[in-house]
């Protein structure tokens, strides 16, 4: 048994600390806000009919998991700023709303603190992104968490409005040099296409456009192909629109149409942005406090073997990855600290 | 083949006429008049008329009734005999009465199942299927013994006809049947109406790879429509039928869908004609017998040859 | 005791005593995680049958790969030992996503073989067609390099690339039309392994698209069959789960890994079956999401393995002899009124967000799977008139224990049918399904169906 | 396997009728509870259905509930004395044999059918049964390579398919397969194509129901 710090309470850290906790250890998560499940905690289901496997059950799984073990203890409101010590005899030093106090003779750190999105960085987000007509795909997703799905609604997504055309531009804040996010952000297509299911769900007239780069196969949604695509009427527009104007009641799009080689405008009442996933402000202070290497996007990988030091990454604090892929990864990440326990024990 | 003529439809077959047969359906009721005033309109343009038995699964006058009142008046007659509502005691005995009445053609076949009909609750009989009651059948007229082995003083005499479809599945069990009906004593054949030339000249085509057209005079079935519905609803209900896509566009653009109708009969009767092995042709109109005559008549095959 | 069998081929996996076999040669499989036992035959002609034991199964099957017309060359194909006859082309095409889109393990060999292809042969141009590119590993990379490196990239909408009978290509769109007759390099059609039906019906797990072995539903990911110990790896679990092999393999061998040290029974409450009333008609073997029933040899009955069973009680509402029991289960108690069942961690995770208060009045039952309502209590319960009934189930393809819901609502459905035949309201029973992010949806449904609205 | 399945809820209440005060619903715990119409769980449902019917339209009526390993063995038959004896009425969830034998039992009381017998089948899928055999009592799966004409034909023909079969389908329902082109696809994958091709006379029926209520006698136990 030993004494586990995770620090971050989102999918990453519940998910880790989920299995640690199972395999005996005595775990504490140290989360900054006041609840666990990080940027998805608000997301609202999107079923519609069929599980579109957006994995948010699997999120609720885990951390309902966190509440009822025993060998969890969670730090709300709490922030790291200090660490120090050897491998198996570390100290993390915590903040709780101007308390400081140390958690002591720590044998591992799981570090998850994930990534930000887009839409929260200061720079990138041009002035026309306030119009009442544009939501951030995540916005939409936090919609999504009161839809009234089986009680009669004119407004079954509280959107205020009924919406008779919905446009979404893909790869936003992700792909882009500019945006020092030349990378996938992996999620944003596959989110798409489940949002645009559940507007086509309520309101079945609603005329669908997306722009998009390239389609990423969209995580454990296997049947999601262009050729599935095609069939449920969704438009695919194969560019990033150059321009977007503010009409009176909506917005026009101007983009090339790469089909036809030809500029060509859209007007739309909803304009739907994906937002990329970027790397966090705080990694910069991890990679000094952990020695960690910070990627040229700002993403961390370890600098010595994990194995050595005893601090382990797990989740989007390493790269654009979806629920499932963090999920799966954070557990790898409890899994190879309960070998390297195996190890050590037998070595004893 | 027999020297001996049993019947004039054989004759003309024989003679090497290219044969023109057609169909009645008996009334749902009692009347002889509605046989007689049938018999006339055909009377002159056909070689012989089939008379169907309780087509579809419906009750009708018996066949052999109708086909007996429609001689009278100078047809020649070509009895249906299906095993769905007779046993082989049933099956047996009509074909010794429909002898002894003088009709001397019959086209014997498996029969349509109940539920087509409206008396889906009866029970069926299938004793025997269409080969069987052929080879039974064959028997009586050529040996003169029943199937039981008892001989007969005074046998049946029938030409005997059975049905066969050039669209059905599975192609090759289709013509292992078709080959079994030959051996058991079928002596013409009427076959499923062609609307898909191509495929009717493909089986053609393996018939004579066999042989086949050497050892039974094959009757091709030509179904005159006059509407768009009736095409898509063969299509859709009736099993075996094979209605190409360009047939029902080709009636959905034309003005006067009769004679559409009509220019498509006989430009199949034409195809058929240039086959090698087709003897023969059997017109089949639903619920539009008086369209026959006009068909023969475009046709070029007016009038019919007369025998003796 | 092998800790690890492999159908199909084998992957290393260190500290693990592993075997493989291959999917034509196995023959039975018997047991659960930890101990299945498995027969096989050495070649498909032998008779002579093989016994092991094996803690965990991992089922790795290659997909088929079809060329989708004839004379073509494969991504998959070396071609650099072809290259003398390929630099006789002007033009090279590479072809992908033709018919059917092409996971993106195959742009990565395409762009692999493209950036190759256009080192050795400089006199040949490579125009590279796809409707996608998809990004996994080192696509970006390599998209990129061989953009830098002059291969021409065309992006096609799916009437706007035609391959003639000949393998002429014709590239067509609005502005351009562009015809080739030279080598055509294609993405190979990808199908499901040929011996996948016979792996499933030996280990008894549920299909899933396209004929692969992973039914789709969200609580599989990543490698879950329905059955613990039992994992679909690359190209056994779907057309794209190639992509993230390594990913996939590490988190199972892992999984493998922990449960070697301990396997717990997901359940505490054992169920039974009772030997006497067993008829073997193998109902519960074939409603069983997880392959946890199977027939006990020694005692002429089924038997339901613990460790394999999840808990979610549908073999025991559609054995017909009622001869599935729950060890120590307590007899239920009715009470009247308004009564919800709920679905554990669907309706009950939501349900759990809402103010109790609101809904003290109702009975709240926690049920751990739709499927586990029995037709008969349903009935009973329903003997009141003023009793009503909501079943709160999970979504398709969200139930833990894989069709569940929709064997939950079938049962509904039934009962339905009966009351409307008796000419009793046959609202008086409701199935919904409510996902855990529901809260608010579920907290007026509820309140209107408490006041008889729904 | 008899595969069987429940008569239609009113009708069952109707035959059951008014005049009775005590119900035994009596279940059978073989054929028919493989097919889920007669087993200990249908029995208890329908009990509680009946229950709850009686109780909505104001009747009092006593119900009780037994099923026994098989109906068609009066000595399963003898553990249901007393229950038989104190009702008024039984339902036999049965096939039909188990009823006679019931009545045959107990000639002093009522007992009415719960099940339409429907076939000799098995299980296709779960919750599927298809009728593979009728009993002729003359056995030609050998000519057909496995596969019976005679119970899978709409029309039991014997010489090939009708010309009503088509895209493997049966002119009768789309639903049912044509046998006949499953007998042909397996003739050919066999290699023997051309045993199909002998000319079958027709069946002897003696063997089946035409002969008469058929009675079975095995020489070797039979206590003459």
């Amino acid at each position: 048994m030993s004494k586990i710090a995770v620090i971050g309470g989102g999918i990453a850290g519940s998910s880790a600390a989920v299995e640690l906790a199972k395999a005996g250890n005595e775990v504490f998560i140290i989360e900054k806000s006041s609840e666990l499940g990080g940027n998805v905690k608000h997301y609202g289901c999107k079923a519609v009919e069929v599980c579109t496997k957006c994995n948010l059950c699997l999120v609720d799984d885990v951390i309902n998991e966190v509440f009822n073990n025993e060998n969890i203890k969670i730090y709300y409101k709490t922030l790291v700023n200090d660490f120090y010590g050897e491998p198996g005899n570390y100290t993390l030093g915590i903040e709780n709303e101007g308390n400081f106090s140390s958690l002591d003779n720590l044998d591992y750190i799981v570090l998850a603190t994930g990534y930000t999105k887009w839409s929260k960085l200061e720079t990138g987000t041009p002035e026309i992104y306030n119009d009442e007509h544009i939501i951030w795909a995540s916005e939409l997703e936090d919609y999504l968490e009161n839809r009234l799905d089986h009680v009669e609604s004119e407004d079954p997504i509280k959107l205020g409005y009924k919406p008779e055309s919905a446009i979404f531009i893909q790869c936003n804040g992700s792909r882009s040099i500019q945006e020092k996010a030349k990378y996938c952000s992996k999620i944003c297509c596959g989110y798409d296409y489940r949002l645009a299911r559940v507007l086509k769900h309520y309101y079945p007239e609603i005329d669908i456009t997306m722009f998009f780069m390239d389609f990423q196969e969209a995580g454990y949604l296997q049947s999601i192909t262009f050729d599935k695509l095609d069939e449920e009427g969704i438009d695919y527009i194969n560019c990033k629109p150059m321009r977007i104007d503010k009409l009176n009641n909506g917005l026009k799009m101007t983009y090339e149409d790469q089909r036809t080689g030809k500029t060509d405008e859209k007007n739309t009442q909803l304009l739907i942005l994906s937002e990329g996933i970027h790397a966090s402000d705080i990694n910069e202070t991890w990679s000094k406090l952990f020695n960690l290497q910070l990627n040229e996007y700002g993403f961390l990988t370890p600098i010595e073997d994990e194995k050595d030091t005893g601090v382990f990454l797990a989740g989007t604090i390493k790269g654009p990855k979806d629920i499932a892929m963090t999920i799966s990864d954070s557990k790898n990440v409890a899994y190879r600290i309960i070998k390297q326990q195996a190890l050590n024990q037998s070595k004893i | 083949m027999a020297e001996e003529y049993i019947s004039t439809l054989q004759k003309k077959l024989e003679d090497g006429h290219f044969v023109v047969c057609s169909e009645m359906g008996p009334p749902v009721g009692a009347d002889p008049d509605f046989i007689k005033n049938k018999a006339h309109k055909l009377k002159g343009y056909v070689d012989a008329v089939n008379i169907t038995d309780n087509q579809t699964a419906i009750v009708r006058m018996s066949s052999i009734a109708g086909a007996k009142i429609a001689t009278e008046e100078g047809l020649e007659m070509i009895i249906q005999v299906t095993c769905r509502d007779r046993n082989r005691i049933g099956l047996q005995s009509d074909i010794l009465g429909a002898s002894s009445l003088g009709l001397r053609n019959a086209l014997l076949l498996t029969g349509d199942h109940q539920v087509f009909g409206k008396d889906k609750g009866s029970k069926n009989v299938f004793d025997m299927g269409s080969v069987q009651l052929i080879q039974v059948a064959s028997d009586m007229i050529n040996k003169g013994v029943l199937l039981n082995g008892s001989e007969m003083e005074v046998p049946p005499k029938m030409f005997i006809g059975a049905a066969a479809n050039p669209f059905a599945d599975p192609f090759e069990m289709q013509m292992i049947k078709f080959s079994k009906k030959i051996e058991a004593g079928a002596r013409f054949f009427q076959t499923q109406a062609i609307y898909n030339i191509d495929k009717f000249k493909y089986w053609m085509e393996e018939v004579r790879k066999l042989g086949l057209h050497k050892k039974a005079y094959i009757l091709a079935g030509i179904l005159p429509t006059r509407s768009v519905k009736a095409l898509k609803m063969m299509k859709k209900f009736v099993a075996g039928m094979d209605i190409p896509d360009e047939t029902i566009e080709r009636m959905e653009a034309a003005e006067d869908r009769k004679a559409e109708g009509v220019k498509m009969a006989v430009e199949t009767i034409e195809e058929v004609k240039k086959i090698e092995g087709v003897s023969g042709v059997h017109l089949m109109p639903v619920a539009w017998e008086e369209i026959t005559p006009v068909v023969v008549k475009n046709a070029g095959l007016y009038p019919r040859p007369e025998v003796d | 005791m092998y800790d690890l069998v492999f159908i199909g081929d084998s992957i290393e996996s260190p500290n693990m005593n592993t075997l493989s076999i291959k999917p034509e040669l196995l023959v039975k499989s018997r047991g659960e995680i930890g101990n299945f036992n498995i027969s096989y035959k050495n070649t498909v002609e032998d008779s002579q049958l093989n016994k092991i034991k094996t803690s965990n199964i991992i089922i790795n099957l290659d997909t088929e790969k079809e060329k989708l017309i004839e004379d073509t060359l494969s991504f998959e194909e070396d071609l650099i030992s072809k290259k003398d006859d390929l630099a006789k082309n002007e033009y090279i095409l590479f072809v992908q996503d033709y018919l059917k889109t092409s996971p993106a393990i195959m742009s990565k060999f395409g762009l692999e073989k493209a950036i190759t292809l256009n080192k050795e042969l400089e006199k040949s141009q490579i125009y590279y067609f796809y409707r996608s590119m998809r990004f996994i590993d080192e696509n970006d990379r390599l998209f990129e390099e061989a953009r830098r490196n002059g291969i021409i990239f065309l992006k096609y909408e799916p009437e706007g690339l035609i391959i003639s009978d000949d393998n002429k290509l014709t590239y067509k769109r609005e502005d351009i039309e562009l015809e080739f007759n030279n080598q055509i390099i294609m993405a190979p059609g990808i199908k499901a392994n040929n011996y996948i039906n016979r792996v499933a019906r030996i280990f008894n797990l549920e299909m899933g698209p396209d004929g692969f072995l992973q039914p789709e539903n969200v609580y599989l990911t990543p490698t879950y069959t329905g059955k613990r110990g039992i994992y679909v790896l690359g190209g056994s679990r779907g057309i794209t789960a190639s992509s993230n092999f390594e990913e996939e393999l590490e988190f199972t061998l892992n999984e493998i890994a922990i449960s070697l040290e301990n396997i717990e029974p997901v359940v505490s409450d054992e169920r039974v079956v009772d030997d006497q009333k067993c008829i073997l008609c193998y109902t519960c073997y074939r409603v069983c999401p997880h392959g946890a029933v199977e027939r006990d040899e020694e005692l002429n009955s089924m038997k339901i393995n613990q460790l394999a069973c999840q808990g979610c009680n549908a073999c025991i509402s559609n054995c017909p002899a009622n001869a599935i029991s729950i060890v120590n289960e307590e007899e239920k108690e009715i009470k009247q009124g308004l009564h919800v069942l709920m679905r554990e961690n669907s309706a009950q995770t939501s349900f759990d967000k809402l103010n109790q208060d609101k809904f003290s009045d109702l009975n709240v039952e926690t049920i751990p799977c739709s499927s586990s309502i029995r037709k008969k209590e349903l009935y009973t319960y329903l003997q009141e008139p003023e009793n009503r009934l909501l079943i709160l189930g999970c979504y398709e393809e969200s139930c833990k224990h894989i069709n569940g819901d929709k064997r939950g609502e079938q049962i509904v459905d039934e009962v339905k049918r009966t009351l409307e035949k008796l000419n009793m309201n046959k609202d008086r029973i409701a199935f919904k399904r409510i996902s855990p992010r529901m809260a608010e949806d579920l907290d007026q449904y509820l309140s209107n169906w408490k006041e008889g609205l729904s | 396997m008899i595969v069987g399945e429940q008569k239609d809820l009113n009708e069952i209440i109707d035959m059951l009728g008014d005049d009775f005060d005590s119900l035994l619903i009596a279940g059978c715990g073989t054929c028919v509870t493989v097919s889920m119409a007669g087993g200990e769980k249908e029995v208890e449902a329908l009990a509680e259905i009946l229950n709850m019917h009686y109780k909505n339209i104001g009747r009092d009526v006593k119900i009780e509930t037994a099923t026994v390993k098989r109906q068609c063995d009066f000595e399963f038959l003898d553990e249901l004395e007393e229950q038989v004896k104190r009702n008024d009425l039984t339902l036999s969830l049965a096939c039909g044999v188990g009823v006679q034998q019931l009545v045959e039992r107990y000639p002093d009381k009522i007992f009415l059918p719960g099940l339409n017998t429907t076939f000799y089948g098995a299980t296709t899928d779960t919750g599927e049964w298809s009728e593979r055999c009728i009993g002729c009592g003359n056995c030609v799966l050998d000519q057909y390579f496995g596969i019976c004409p005679i119970a899978r034909c709409s029309k039991s023909l014997l010489n090939g398919p009708c010309g009503g079969s088509q895209d493997g389908k049966c002119e009768v329902d789309p639903e049912i397969d044509c046998v006949w082109e499953l007998i042909y696809n397996r003739a050919k994958k066999l290699g023997k194509l051309d045993e199909l091709t002998k000319l079958e006379p027709p069946k002897d029926w003696s063997t089946y129901r035409d002969g008469g209520p058929r009675k079975l006698i095995n020489e070797e136990v039979y206590n003459d």
